[in-house]
């Protein structure tokens, strides 16, 4: 699993890199294991994408809080270009790092006055008032972000967690959906608010979970997630004494689907060998029952 | 028709490849130049709310079907109600008429010039008063008389035949054809340019501004209020379920054996 | 492996087109010279030529490995994570600084 | 070593001993997602209905299932990955008996609505449900003592619980075992509800190949 291991040249390491930004995967770590290994020696062979990759190495580090690093890339990035806003960036993330948030809160401040179109700033700001456990007011300075910057998918997402932990559903629906609005083709964006539609319960929310999971599946039939998803509240919603029968009907042709279906999955697998297909059944009867 | 007409091999070496390499050259210049002299587009504040808005209202429209007609409403107040509606209270001004008058439009226009039209007036000048009478290649093809003018610009001659090509009308047919080799030799805009990316800011606000926000306002506002919604994922399920039975028939023999234990437990929820 | 044969597929097959202009440049100029009239291509150069590129169509589907046009499926091969990702709104004020924390 | 009030009904254990295997399952799930908040459930064997026992039993857990670390404030993948473990329970004589859970941000400690919600529905099948919250701030990769903070679900609510927290076969070996595992980087075996999810063929219930390292390390 170690990915230092997985990896065997420095060229395979900048594509890994290079994957992952394209991806938007943190896995902080092992950018930084990689950068250890094989980047660091070889920086110089990057040609042009040797300043990206410093800048992601950079925020790597600092996730994995090694400062070394990070002050070393950063430094070198500052000499080579003095008036960037994304070094100007970096460098306010390491006074976070550093636990300067005043100091941070003020550079930032400073960047939205040379440049109130950009964006990041703003939730770097928010970010920030999270970080310290405010989150109120972080819902407030994001939603009065979003005012200006209303397609910002970042953002919206961002807001529909904050508001989940706060416990407003209806609000994190809101923002869920402004998502599926954005990126309909995205089964991921379906599938979660399926979820929160599932966690807010009552039979018209479940019933809108079913049909966002069965979304979900249609644009990607192998998500576990959604075909769990799907299961839960199909089941929830044909054991429901205020469901009229004909609908349950319907519902329990669903279940019966997504039962064959997860138990298909499984059989595929050799997870369950050992004396433990009941387990299965034994999960589909036990949810069906308190369902 | 035989060849009537033979060239000095000089005429290959002194004629024929300087024009290409002096306009690859200038190419290249241009292209550097060209980065040197461009800013950052300065965007106002305002102008990256409204694209923002624009792009929210259109999404809306085209994907409002995913949403349960509620969310769809509730939306489509958020931006057209009479009182409140975003696109009635955001009043916007005309842009200005005259671009002259704006001195960030000049400055733009001139480098534009400076940049593209200039080197081309300068050394296809240039080029014209040097290598001027020369016929310099054949095109391996008979063309029509119609192509005289466009391939024998500086030489005159009724009775040539259309497919030899003047000097400058090689300069010509260069500086278009180039164009391709450019993006090969300086990157299309990846890694040439990436360090450059570095440079500036990232700037997530949308770049497609609306000329005219009130205009554009108004024509997404008539477009949201005569969308309908239809919520396409009514029978989501039942589709879902139809959609995989054909795949799923075999399927279905296969899992019995397992279905079978379970089947206990799904079977009294029916 | 597969590889290797695609690019050796693709090289033959821009030289036998290569070939096959060359050679109908020469039938061209052949005919000039006996004063005769066009009238069609010898059937052995037009299918050197169809040969050629399919041979070099071929060759080059096989060298590359394509991406699916769907976008769905491009999605599909992205982990949860990613999608819960949020770079700009990344806290560093999380268990990493105690567990590997090189600034304490 | 007091005990909480109201404890009249419930068994109040004064100590609560976690084994090798679960305490470094939990360590360990906390340190491969430092980011993100995780959670799971804290697992000891039946007892036999012959042997009755009385509060003064010890309260030994014996295995931890890393359920969560991605959508925790959802609740549906939560569900599933309770009803599963619970059937997995059945078939290998075991009982859960607690709920682990860390915050994401390093200050923040106390157990939120999460916690609760979970534990509450926990503790219908096991009153004497334990939760721990682990404390961010004491990890380190080079652990001194448990991180671990002790709550119990009284009245609909999470209330401190005074135990002392032991660890097997001792404290000094579980320690040195953890740290040694951190360092090796033996997290990145460990399987969670969510890899699961990912891959249904890694069995985050048992964790085999986790389970091998833990007693490679510890014999």
């Amino acid at each position: 699993m170690d990915i230092t291991k997985e990896i065997g040249s420095w060229q395979e390491a900048r594509d890994r890199l290079r994957k992952w930004r394209d991806e938007n995967e943190r896995k902080s770590e092992d950018v930084v294991d990689l950068f250890i290994s094989y980047i660091g020696s070889n920086l110089s062979k990057l040609g042009d994408e040797k300043w990206v990759v410093m800048e992601q190495v950079a925020i790597a580090s600092m996730d994995m809080h090694n400062l070394p690093i990070a002050e070393d890339l950063i430094m070198e990035l500052k000499e080579r270009f003095p008036k960037s806003e994304r070094v100007r960036l970096l460098q306010i993330q390491r006074l976070n790092l550093l636990g300067r948030h005043e100091d941070a809160m003020k550079g930032l401040d400073a960047m939205i006055d040379r440049d109130p179109t950009n964006s990041v700033p703003y939730k770097r700001k928010i970010a920030i008032l999270k970080s310290l456990g405010r989150t109120t007011e972080a819902i407030k300075e994001l939603s009065e972000y979003l005012n200006r910057f209303m397609s910002d998918q970042e953002a919206w997402s961002e807001l529909c967690d904050l508001y989940l932990s706060e416990g407003e559903y209806n609000r994190a629906v809101f923002c869920a959906e402004e998502l599926v609005l954005h990126t309909p083709h995205n089964f991921f964006v379906h599938q979660r608010l399926g979820d929160i539609r599932y966690t807010m319960g009552g039979i018209e929310n479940l019933k809108l979970a079913l049909s966002y999971y069965s979304q979900a599946l249609k644009l990607n039939a192998s998500s576990m997630r959604s075909i769990f998803g799907l299961f839960l509240s199909a089941s929830s919603l044909s054991t429901n004494p205020r469901v009229p029968p004909a609908d349950k009907k319907e519902y329990t042709r669903v279940v019966t689907w997504a039962v064959d279906q997860i138990t298909k999955r499984y059989s595929g697998t050799n997870v369950l060998e050992d004396g433990k297909a009941e387990m299965l059944a034994g999960v589909f009867g036990a949810l069906q029952i308190q369902g | 028709m035989a060849d009537d007409l033979v060239l000095d091999p000089d005429i290959r070496v002194w004629v024929f490849v300087p024009i290409i390499i002096i306009t690859f050259l200038v190419g290249i210049v241009r292209h550097y130049v060209s980065i040197l002299l461009s800013t950052q587009k300065k965007v106002e504040l305002l102008q990256v709310q409204d694209s923002q808005a624009m792009i929210r209202a259109r999404v809306l429209r085209e994907n409002g079907k995913y949403l349960p007609e509620q969310s769809f409403l509730m939306r489509r107040h958020f931006f057209n109600d009479e009182d409140t509606g975003y696109f009635k209270t955001q009043k916007r001004q005309a842009p200005a008429q005259n671009p002259m008058s704006d001195p960030n439009m000049v400055t733009e226009m001139l480098k534009g010039n400076v940049t593209n039209v200039l080197p081309m007036i300068l050394i296809g000048g240039w080029i014209n008063w040097t290598f001027s009478g020369f016929v310099c290649s054949k095109v391996p093809f008979p063309l029509t008389l119609r192509f005289k003018p466009m391939l024998q610009r500086g030489v005159e001659l009724q009775t040539l035949d259309a497919s030899w090509v003047s000097s400058a009308s090689w300069y010509f047919l260069n500086v278009f054809g180039l164009r391709s080799i450019y993006t090969l030799v300086l990157g299309e805009n990846n890694a040439a340019d990436q360090s450059r990316v570095m440079q500036d800011q990232m700037s997530g606000a949308a770049m497609a501004m609306p000329q005219d926000p009130k205009a554009a306002f108004k024509a997404e506002w008539e477009a949201l209020e005569v969308a309908k919604h239809s919520w396409v994922l009514k029978n989501a399920d039942k589709k879902l379920i139809g959609a995989f039975q054909p795949e799923n028939g075999d399927a279905h023999h296969q899992g019995k054996s397992q279905h079978a234990k379970n089947g206990a437990s799904s079977a009294p929820s029916s | 492996m597969a590889q290797t044969i695609g690019k050796i597929g693709v090289l033959v097959g821009v030289m036998l087109l290569c070939h096959t202009g060359y050679s109908v440049s020469q039938h061209l100029q052949f005919l000039r010279y006996n004063e005769d009239e066009f009238t069609s291509l010898p059937l052995d150069m037009v299918l050197e030529a169809l040969l050629g590129v399919a041979l070099a169509i071929w060759g080059a589907s096989a060298t590359k490995t394509f991406k699916e046009i769907r976008a769905v499926e491009d999605i599909a091969c992205k982990s949860y994570e990613s999608f819960f990702n949020r770079p700009n709104f990344m806290t560093f004020n999380h268990r990493g600084k105690k567990l590997f924390g090189m600034t304490n | 070593m007091s005990s909480t009030p109201n404890n009249d009904s419930s068994v109040t254990h004064q100590q609560v001993t976690f084994d090798l295997r679960a305490f470094c399952k939990v360590i360990l799930h906390v340190t491969k997602y430092p980011q993100n908040p995780v959670n799971g459930v804290l697992l000891r064997e039946k007892r036999k209905s012959s042997e009755k026992d009385t509060g003064s039993r010890k309260f030994v857990i014996q295995d931890a299932i890393p359920v969560l670390h991605m959508s925790k404030y959802t609740t549906p993948m939560m569900e599933f990955a309770l009803t599963q473990i619970e059937q997995y329970c059945k078939g290998s004589d075991m009982e859960v008996v607690g709920y682990y859970q860390a915050n994401e941000s390093l200050k923040d400690n106390q157990p939120d609505i999460v916690a609760l919600r979970i534990s509450e529905k926990l503790a219908e099948s096991n009153p004497n449900l334990i939760v721990v919250m682990v404390n961010n701030d004491q990890l380190n990769s080079n652990l001194e003592c448990a991180p671990f903070a002790l709550y119990q679900v009284i009245e609909g609510k999470l209330r401190p619980k005074e135990a002392r927290i032991n660890l097997l076969p001792d404290e000094d070996g579980a320690l040195s075992t953890v740290s040694a595992l951190i360092q090796a980087k033996s997290y990145r075996q460990l399987i969670d509800f969510d890899n699961h999810l990912e891959d249904i063929s890694l069995n985050y219930w048992v964790n085999p190949s986790l389970n091998d390292e833990i007693e490679q390390l510890s014999s």
